[in-house]
């Protein structure tokens, strides 16, 4: 098969749609310039004309508002935030419009709008420009989330959140845009809330979110060279979320960490690890530990970017604690 | 004034709608004042020419958009009557399916796809609605209804300038009644003229004497016929008032806000009286045959809402997704 | 001690801090409406005038800039939201500037502004009138949050709002305003971050949020009758919240139920779920039960609305779970 | 263009603060370009005359908001230099502490309480500070500094409203630079008319050449008057150009803007140049040395902002929450 690129990956995606499909088009802020979007959207206005790669005004909430009544009216958009900071000028569009719609009218109108948000964290960029606040979106009804980590992901779950007939706000992170991998040719849709196991195992459960899931990849790998035997979990869709996959795997392992590249304090983690420790709460037989950002804004500074970010290191680290393995060198020096 | 251009079958439907619309919501008054209607009702009582004016000038392809206070949009784009009572009475039959009440209207079938109470939100929504028009190259208005209030939202501003810009087949159509909930427009903002607010775009802007069905009607129809000839977007503010309080049944005069004297000389203003007074210049007759027709047609869907099944409590759970979209 | 109703004790708070702190003042929609406060802001304009007491236009977003604005100068303001779902078109000032501006500069310029959001659910509003989302902002390091669930702490965290040099998130809920109790008439401070214990117990541990705080105590006199005894803590502040106190119940009684006014997937009962397993993971007896709406919007016919809402029936069913109790008659039914 | 009634020395001061930025940002752009500046830096060069003409017309007391592009605006408010190198590279003695970077900026001491990037965020802010001067019945004045796509913002507009409504000593300073990143304006609205910006709201609008140091100064003196004078809040759109890209040390011109042929024609109406043109013709000398003494003070700076050290590991939770809050 191919090899894409994520960025590459995300770009077919919306090159396909809009091909297929007249309904789409995508309407944001920087979609013709490469500050915003990367090479994920590169030439799309060149191929599909800017009237169906809408650049707009600083504007979120009409841009998202436009959106959603063109979903509304039967249309199939995709609105475009290049950070997710900026979205948050858009909540009530989002929040309170496009995920009540259909429960307010008792289903009479769909409101298939997907919402594409954009983390784009480090560079020194700071507490607005590096949020990563899915968790926010995955407590309110009605809306679905979806957080690929792997290129065949990227596109796939793109392509079905255009399908769905819901609003579903699908997250990618400028950090796996280089990460590369496989992806078919072909038009195909990666089911939304269905994870994927991305290494059996036995030891211990990491389910991961986004980058985080890549991050797990790399810590199962350093584990095994300690004999640590670790199952990996790519959640990709934060909502609905697959309980069935994650809470077996808790229950055979009887371990789990939870990696998650947002805030700890009521994040998409707490969750997934009440939910893996009350459902498998005879299995368990460590308590779940949580990998994390800190309770803290990003900083900006070099030296306080890498204390802050987590990464594969962390997370073997909290499966060795998990399995009250004495902790690595690194970690304690 | 009543234009005498206009034939009496033109004035007779807009009398009509307006008696409608005026009937059905002091009917909804009476529901509020028994306790029979417990969500929160907001009248446009004494609003009705804009709705009916509006609404004259559209075809049922177009779309309408609106917030809490659109019983009257509902009604003249042709939403029916017993789906609004049921729907208010929180009936599995009503317009919404029960699960919206007074604030939350929907009529895909005639171009309401659905109102909000949240403030100025569906006015991006409502030029989203043209973007797709426009797009598809289709020959469909959609028409934003909202308060002076919502001009105090940014939003508002940001979409007047997108449509503006991609020249959206939308209408502004500003509802100025004076107040928002309790305050008067003095309290909020320094200058009077609503009919401005879209300058800064270069939107074209129309003050209309709210209270002439035929005055709002000509400005919508100069403002749709703008619109499909590609020339994008219109503002219009009608300059109106509502008689009863900001919500539910009673004058507002209870709560402080202090409009007595604004309240009476704005009754003499009646929209409905003032069509009819044309038609009884023109001789017309059995208004009161009309007017009891419209009556029974009201005392027919309110009963038929009233028997109407409440929504199963076991179901409060639907909706929240949809398994594959609705036509459209 | 006087007896004082929930609003009551709101209206006092901000009574006296208006009295005594030149710097304070109120902003928002609906001050001069007894539509919006209730009678939680009654006559407050006519005894501090319309200049301290400012009703605005319908700018959610400005209104919450300039308070936050004239906080970073030197005052003291409440910027006040009558539904929590309005405050959703205020999230810029709220989470992206006031929430970061010590974090940003180190400490520099203090953002001591308090936002104050009502809860107002039920009469059939439906879905945009009627959200509880508090989690959303516990998620946001730089905030505090707080939920009294009585009057003498509205009262108290009112106080202790203002005091706080950070942004605090003080959301009160109107199914409590005629709930009376003893608030004593001087002013006094609630401390943010703990949690108040309302019963002693020693089977199950109850910890409730705002609304739900009050029903967990009705929960608890109901499984007393059964012979079960259960200890009730009232959470009081979201964020921090009172870790030490929970979890030290928690591993006494060995089982936990959470009572959120929230939805559930990623609501505030996640967040103290997720700690309570795994702190007290020796010592729990029994999966940590969460009560709380479903992840779905509010409905607005009565019947719908009596299914969506839970209250103390489903506190003390929960309850009999954890202590596998045959379920109660009534729920049975 | 440069009047005659200015004093040689109150040229000179606006020349040398023009120069400063100026020569700062050229410092900033070649640590860019050699990547030892890594936060995003956004250049105002070509536009340092609307900070220094507005900051003329500001005493200390006066606080001054920016956005993501405020070198300029934080050096001619008087903030240090050197807090400005070390913010930049992120060290423990930058302006903000190294927390922020080139778009967070703060010196309280001279009334600079948070620059910040989110577009438009920091307009209502502005308008808050001019509350509570207002309130406290203090002499002081907020500026807001915005661009022009800031005015795409729906948060800029309610903010006009209840400036307007409460007569805040508040000026809003559109910096008009033509562009939004990659945009021209007129892929962003249909009309070239932002000094109207404020007109639905009553507040008096003044375009002026933005590259005119004594144009802007006194655009900006009478819009203090009016604003200490308690007559409310005014509106400066200053016509400028940035002469690099929209952010880093380049011109855009490699990213697909096509702004070359502009670029070149403002490059001739530097604002600096114009003002040394008047001094010349007065025949001031010494202004090579006068240009050495700020390189060398930038120079040093420099240096001392690099041998600083970068913030400990450590402390990356501190200040989430203060303790107390600062005297203010
Ligand atoms: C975003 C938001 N803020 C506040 C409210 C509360 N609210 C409901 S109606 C209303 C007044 C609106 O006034 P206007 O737009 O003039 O409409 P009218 O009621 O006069 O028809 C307000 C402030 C709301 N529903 N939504
Ligand atoms: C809310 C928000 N949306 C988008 C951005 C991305 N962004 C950063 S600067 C900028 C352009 C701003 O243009 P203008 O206001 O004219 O200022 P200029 O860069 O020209 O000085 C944009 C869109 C942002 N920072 N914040
Ligand atoms: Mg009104
Ligand atoms: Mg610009």
């Amino acid at each position: 098969m191919r090899t894409l690129s994520y960025a590459q990956a995300i770009r077919e995606a919306h090159a396909q749609l809009l091909a297929s499909d007249a309904r789409v088009f995508v309407i944001g802020q920087g979609l013709w310039s490469p500050w915003y979007a990367g090479s994920s959207l590169e030439d799309l206005d060149q191929e599909f004309s800017c009237a169906r790669m809408v650049d707009t005004p600083v504007s979120e909430s009409a841009a998202s508002g436009l959106a959603l009544g063109a979903a509304l009216a039967g249309m199939r958009p995709i609105v475009f935030h290049p950070r997710m900071d900026f979205m948050l000028l858009a909540l009530d569009p989002i929040v309170n419009q496009a995920a009540n719609w259909s429960y307010m009218f008792a289903g009479q109108v769909s409101a298939p709008l997907v919402v594409r948000a954009v983390v784009n964290r480090g560079g020194e960029q700071g507490a607005q420009h590096s949020q990563a606040v899915h968790a926010m979106f995955m407590h309110v009804p009605g809306l679905k989330v979806v957080m690929p980590s792997t290129p065949y992901d990227a596109k796939g779950l793109l392509i079905a959140a255009i399908e769905d007939p819901n609003p579903v706000l699908y997250i990618d992170d400028r950090w796996l845009y280089g990460a590369t991998g496989p992806v078919p040719e072909a038009m195909y849709q990666v089911p939304i809330g269905r994870a994927a196991l991305r290494r059996k195992g036995s030891d211990v459960t990491l389910v991961g979110i986004s980058f985080m899931a890549a991050e797990a990849v790399k810590a199962a790998e350093t584990l095994a060279g300690e004999g640590i035997d670790a199952e990996v979990i790519d959640l990709r869709s934060l909502k609905p979320w697959d309980q069935e996959m994650v809470i077996e795997s808790a229950q055979k392992t009887g371990r789990a960490v939870v990696a998650d590249p947002g805030w700890r304090t009521a994040g998409a983690s707490a969750e997934i690890a009440a939910e893996i420790s009350a459902q498998a709460f005879r299995e368990l037989r460590a308590p779940v530990e949580r990998v994390t950002l800190p309770d803290a804004p990003a900083p900006t500074s070099r030296t306080e970017e890498r204390a802050y970010y987590p990464g594969a290191a962390d997370i073997a680290e909290a499966a060795r604690r998990t399995l009250k393995r004495p902790a690595s060198k690194e970690a304690a020096a | 004034m009543i234009h005498e251009t206009y034939s009496t079958n033109w004035l007779l439907a807009r009398w009509e709608t307006m008696t409608r619309i005026r009937r059905a919501e002091e009917a909804i008054a009476q529901m509020v004042e028994r306790g029979e209607a417990r969500c929160p009702c907001h009248l446009a009582i004494g609003q009705e020419a804009v709705a009916a004016g509006v609404c004259a000038a559209l075809t049922r392809r177009d779309s309408v958009w609106g917030g809490h206070r659109s019983h009257g949009h509902y009604l003249a784009k042709g939403g029916s009557l017993e789906g609004l009572f049921a729907e208010i009475l929180g009936k599995e039959t009503g317009c919404s399916g029960g699960r919206g009440g007074s604030m939350h209207l929907a009529a895909p079938e005639v171009g309401i796809l659905g109102t909000v109470p949240i403030v100025a939100a569906t006015v991006p929504l409502a030029a989203g609605a043209a973007f797709a028009y426009r797009m598809r190259g289709e020959d469909r208005v959609a028409v934003s209804f909202f308060g002076d209030g919502a001009l105090e939202e940014g939003a508002l501003h940001e979409t007047m300038n997108a449509a503006a810009l991609y020249r959206l087949p939308v209408i502004f159509i500003c509802e100025n009644n004076l107040y928002s909930s309790h305050l008067h427009w003095s309290e909020r903002r320094v200058a009077d003229n609503l009919d401005k607010a879209g300058e800064f775009h270069s939107i074209p802007g129309d003050r209309v004497d709210g209270n002439d069905v035929v005055a709002v009607y000509e400005a919508a129809l100069a403002a749709a016929g703008r619109a499909r000839a590609g020339e994008g977007p219109s503002l219009i503010e009608c300059r109106t008032f509502r008689w009863r309080g900001h919500v539910g049944a009673s004058y507002d005069l209870d709560v402080g806000v202090k409009r007595r004297g604004e309240l009476s000389q704005w009754i003499e203003r009646d929209p409905i009286a003032r069509v009819q007074a044309a038609l009884s210049r023109r001789f017309v007759r059995g208004m009161d045959e009309r007017r009891a027709e419209i009556d029974r047609e009201i005392q027919g869907a309110l009963e038929a809402a009233r028997r109407a099944p409440s929504p199963p409590p076991g179901r409060v759970l639907e909706h929240v997704w949809q398994e594959a979209a609705c036509a459209r």
